[in-house]
């Protein structure tokens, strides 16, 4: 199994769930983050102090897959998350040896879903 | 007869404090719209409703009040047009009075009470159209709309109504404004919202999509602030401490405001299973604006109808305008446009003839015909026409002179960021996904 | 001997301006409750707090106002029991006065002027109970409920105290409401708290648990208009613009709760190591409950001593109402309950024959022996029985009806979902994990 | 003549509701201060602005209007220092009057109400230091500070202008404040900043970093209510209700406001590329300050400029603090001090003799020459010295008795945990980086 | 060493600490989170538009054990965390090769407790 | 590639901030999270009831870095982060099969900066 974590523009979230739904991938969660990338930030001021904002809104995807869900889970994230400009964000892939649902005990892929 | 030094001192008091309630209501306008936009608007949206008092403030002295109470035709004041600089010799009354605003000498107190009490009724008219335009339009093409709306746009109708214009003439009433104020800054507000088009997202996929609020504490208080005010709204626009007119319309203010209420939130519960806080702080608003033209002129029973249809009405407009496409993220619309003209036709329908003393023949369930109903159905439509025509003529050239709304990456990072450079809520995590 | 018209113009003035700062305080409360409360149940007290004097305006008019001011027995009116419809020649006071309402026939004031005044205070009353049973009550039974309280058990009360009722025949004296209102509601708001039961998670491990407030910028700004209200509540309750005694009430008022914000503050510091806003907010307004009763009664000097024990009072009711296992999100009961109940006996210990003219006899601490005490003491004995009896039962009846509280998953997950389908602070990250 | 009993009733009630709405600026202030701070701090904040108010009025009921009022010398009161015990036969005015009070005998109405209104002026002045020393100071030393405030420094200074000292004997005239109130909270806010030192991380580094507040609703909404005090504020310094005068100050106000708005607005825009809405709030306040000393001297023409001067000031001073490196979290000291010294000046520039009945003699601008300028500057240099001097001197000792400052870990965390063990959004998701 | 990233129900985390704290797991990071998993959502209306949630509260939890520790936490959060109805969560398991403990640079197993 | 995960004290985010862009790492993501660790928390009262804070506020920082990069990272972060005391907080790291930028669609070591 694996565990898929993703950071992505915030705008983007509802059209990537609706690309992972058509990819019959139905679990995930979501917190929000603040990212630091190749998209540079702005410069703001406030109150006539100028204040450069790096630290940019992103949100985090964690989706935990069985190995032959991977390819199209990262399909569907870049299909849905994709603009092609800076900040569209990254996808990591992780190795996921245990998976336990707590309603059941269920272990490993069974559980995934 | 009472000594008239008293009654001058007396009435000048009431309209001053009863002015003041009403210039608070803009804090109760800044509340229910920032409360029920979204947090990565809410700088802008307070941005909004603080500068457009003091807009109205300046365009109204300028010119506003001129073109509103000045002497002239039936459709314009041509005397003492700018910056109150006609003659005056107030606080005579009635044939006593000399000078170039007669059409508001029927009150007896100072120019300048006159003119405070008619000014911030100006500024409410223009924070209307706030918040139908919320979340998407350029701060500055704001700020230069409610520019016209304060010096020209307002001022015009009221003088037709108010300003002893050619609707006054021909009978027809609107004691606090239903019509001045809340329906002229309904129509304004649904030229903009129409040019602007909806929010991204809004309807996007075809179908309605929901957009929530994202303080509804703040717009319940901002909804209890505007409930204050209008007790300076209603009372206040006798512009005269008489006991009984203004406790009577305290009365019928609030029971009309208590009806919509529960009519409000008895319907969204059976339409939509729960009661809906926004529907019940909208039908409040909605009493409220429907009571505005006829409290004076109507019996505390007729009061609670009014407020009950009102309640209803504003939870179906609401509804309405969405299928209808048109996005006003803060129901201002439902509230101020169609409670407006509600409120401007149940004077036709309600009044009871110097029930507070104003003199306006009966309504047509009190046996008064057609003829008052007449001359309300004449003005909530001409007024229609004009500041539609008015409003959209202006929001037109904005948009091509200067633009009216902020790019889409904007509106997406929000107005916050964009317009102001500023964060509502600096260092709380907030969703930006919608 | 001044013009009586000015009388009544200036007098109609000055209470309708004091009840809308009553009025006003419904925000106070609004505030002070949700901001007490956790971020899930915020949208579900702003709905009651609002809809509370919606309820109350529509019942207080219906019966209300006839079963506490109907010339009738010593327990009840019986006279123009419905709408204000009895006979009534208002503004006439005094043996002039003919009508259905003579109790109240002392204040020279229109009818209307009467009504509004005395509903703005009906509707403190059942807005009390609101914080007691919060985050856990169905809103529709706290809507029954209300009306329940505006139309019977408050104005029953009232009638025996404000109403020329058999406690006012024993000479006990409740000048603004500290029993009238504040205890009335707090005993209507243990009975409701008893009965429901504590929130879920507050005393389940046997020792209590603290269940932090999510907001309490907004509890301070609620604490705040109450206090700025209670300039109405208290001053306005003269029901005339008598300057000696409006001046001397807004100094012993305002001053008590200078004192009780101070001792609630060093209390809290002494006994938890640490000022608690939360104590000194509920100190402020248990020196105004303590206050209210006696405020034109007393001296400066009492006043001050009044409000120094107000607020030890309150901090003590806080910690031993948690002692006793009963659940007040936001001290309702030490607040509304203990210091009402304490204002006035304080009359009985502290009153001075006439001070700002009102015929009360002295107190016990300026020789007036036990007279004026025993009566105090009688009302708020009596007052206890009644209206604890009669909520206790009305809120019975209603669990048997149609259940006063949310289930389990709906208070885990939050009223605002459960009963309301909103969300207070929508996009905002909150911790729902108490 | 008019009924002189009627006169006293009316200005009695004007004092009384305009003492309200000044009062009501306690609740302003806390809202813009902690919505300028951030949240971490956000309950030490609202608990020194809520404490405040009660211990002036403690420490003004003891011996703050005994110093500021009594008969005495020109620098300080003398008789009836203690409690309000002088004798007194207040209403009489003029030479019927015989009392301690001399000084405030011109206008007609109880004592309690010359109290209570001269109380609120007090209790702003102590408040103005909160904003200045906020999100650093130690609770109990700020409590202490405020003790003296309130019965030393502010009523001092007051004797001089307003309690017949030396300083009025020069002719120097500070209509409702901008010396007595504002400056004065200025300069003791000044030395409260200084000696306190910058908040960690504001100008560690060298450069000036940027502390964003974490809730620009709450400060927009706090303005709003300054705003509307300040229609109790000025309007109500004429201690009488005088038609003519208060609609001219409440007309001469509010221009100032719209036009200091624009002005602040409009220089933010143009100097950091974007409309910040904290220079359009405190560009709000600012043509307030600077409006307060000349509002009833001045014309509707010489507040607009006056407004639109003060709305530059605000936004250069707030920026040339920073250059200065003294931290003013909320920009207490551009607003207050800085326009607190313009307006006074402003008055001997733009006085027009009796505009409103006061007589002033004529400004520089309106050929009066230097005379009245003259006062105005030695009144703003000696208040300078006097208060800054005296504040200096008080926060030095309390630095060495109690120590001031919390410590590097507190502040870190927050005050709110540090000082009061409370959390201000509890629940909610903050970011406590900065 | 693993890292065990648990979501659990809000509401649920406070027995959890106390289960965990009886295995003596005393260390861990708490997140909130939302979640989308079998647990259906629920509709609401805004404004009288229908809304579908199906992105609900969860906490997510993040423990870093030793080996020997890995069973007892598993079965520390499954008994603190458990219901028995849609919705309890997952448990996921991953490899940890390196911890680090900033205060003293200790690393490895030294580090994690 | 290694995915490097850090608890933090809040306050010393920017000091971090400025030591990972020494050590030029310029990418990461930061998440807001409350720990539980050596640092025993402390207590408070609320309305006069005591009540124990064990969950403390941390910063969470993810950054993904290829092996190369690994130990400058960790330095950098202690040297930021570092204070001494206790609540310092922890590092732990990773392994990273794949990384993927969604933007280019770029994979593995190219994806990472
Ligand atoms: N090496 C990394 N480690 C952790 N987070 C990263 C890393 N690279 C990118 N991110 C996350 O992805 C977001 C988008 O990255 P960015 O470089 O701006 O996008 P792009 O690669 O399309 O230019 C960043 O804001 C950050 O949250
Ligand atoms: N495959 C997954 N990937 C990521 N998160 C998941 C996954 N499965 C479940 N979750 C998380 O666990 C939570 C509970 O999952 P759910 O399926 O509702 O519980 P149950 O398995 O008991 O029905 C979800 O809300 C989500 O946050
Ligand atoms: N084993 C662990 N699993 C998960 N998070 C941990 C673990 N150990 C520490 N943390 C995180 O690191 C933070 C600091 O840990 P702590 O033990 O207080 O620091 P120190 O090790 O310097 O005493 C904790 O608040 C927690 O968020």
């Amino acid at each position: 199994m694996k565990l898929i974590i993703a950071y992505i523009q915030p705008h983007k979230l509802n059209d990537m769930k609706q690309s992972l739904y058509r990819a019959e991938v139905h679990k995930m969660s979501v917190t929000n983050s603040l990212g630091c990338g190749q998209q540079k930030g702005y410069h703001e001021s406030y109150r006539g102090v100028p204040m450069e904002v790096n630290l940019l809104r992103k949100v985090r995807l964690e989706i935990a897959v069985n190995e032959d869900f991977v390819e199209r889970t990262v399909e569907a994230i870049i299909e849905g998350a994709r603009t092609g400009q800076i900040g569209d964000g990254k996808i990591f892939v992780l190795d996921l040896p245990e998976c336990i649902r707590i309603r059941t005990g269920e272990r490993g892929g069974a559980a995934i879903g | 007869m009472m000594d008239p030094n008293v009654k001058v001192i007396v009435d000048t008091v009431w309209v001053m404090i009863t002015a003041m309630l009403v210039f608070f209501m803009n804090l109760g306008f800044a509340g229910v719209e920032s409360g029920f936009a979204r947090a990565k608007n809410s700088v802008n949206i307070m941005s909004k409703n603080f500068i457009v008092f003091a807009a109205s403030s300046l365009g109204f002295l300028v010119l506003g009040w001129g073109l509103m109470f000045g002497n002239g035709n039936g459709f314009l004041g041509l005397e003492g047009l700018f910056c109150l600089s006609g003659a005056d010799n107030s606080p005579a009354t009635g044939d006593a009075y000399q000078g170039a605003y007669s059409a508001i000498s029927w009150t007896g107190v100072p120019l300048f009470a006159k003119f405070f009490f008619q000014l911030v009724f100006c500024g409410t008219a223009a924070t209307i159209v706030s918040g139908a335009v919320a979340e998407r339009i350029k701060y500055v093409s704001f700020i230069v709309f409610t520019f016209i709306m304060a010096m020209f746009i307002y001022p015009v109708v009221g003088h037709w109504i108010w300003g002893g214009g050619w609707l006054s003439k021909l009978g027809m009433c609107d004691f606090a404004g239903s019509t001045v104020v809340h329906s002229v800054g309904g129509w304004a507000a649904l030229a903009g919202a129409i040019i602007l088009g909806p929010r991204i997202g809004k309807f996007d996929t075809g179908q309605i999509k929901a957009i929530p609020g994202h303080n509804l504490p703040l717009a319940t208080i901002g909804t209890f602030v505007l409930w204050f005010g209008w007790f300076g709204f209603n009372p206040g626009s006798t512009m005269a401490a008489d006991p009984g007119a203004i406790s009577h319309v305290a009365v019928t203010t609030n029971i009309a405001a208590a009806a919509a209420i529960m009519s409000a939130t008895i319907m969204s519960w059976a339409l939509m299973g729960k009661p809906d806080l926004g529907m019940t702080l909208n039908g409040c608003l909605a009493g409220l604006v429907a009571i505005t033209a006829p409290c004076a002129l109507v019996s505390v029973g007729s009061a609670v109808l009014i407020g009950l249809i009102a309640g209803v009405l504003v939870v179906a407009a609401v509804m309405g305008f969405d299928r209808l496409r048109i996005d006003d993220p803060v129901g201002a619309l439902s509230v101020h446009l169609v409670n407006g003209v509600f409120g401007t036709l149940a004077v036709g329908l309600f009044a009871q003839d110097k029930i507070t003393g104003t003199a306006t023949g009966n309504g047509l369930f009190y046996g008064g015909g057609f003829k008052l109903l007449g001359a309300q159905l004449l003005a909530a439509a001409s007024v229609a026409v004009f500041v539609f025509g008015a409003a959209a003529a202006t929001w037109l050239i904005l948009k091509a002179v200067m633009g009216i709304r902020v790019s889409r990456e904007e509106e997406l990072r929000g107005l916050d960021i964009g317009e102001h450079g500023n964060e509502g809520y600096a260092g709380f995590q907030v969703f930006t996904t919608a």
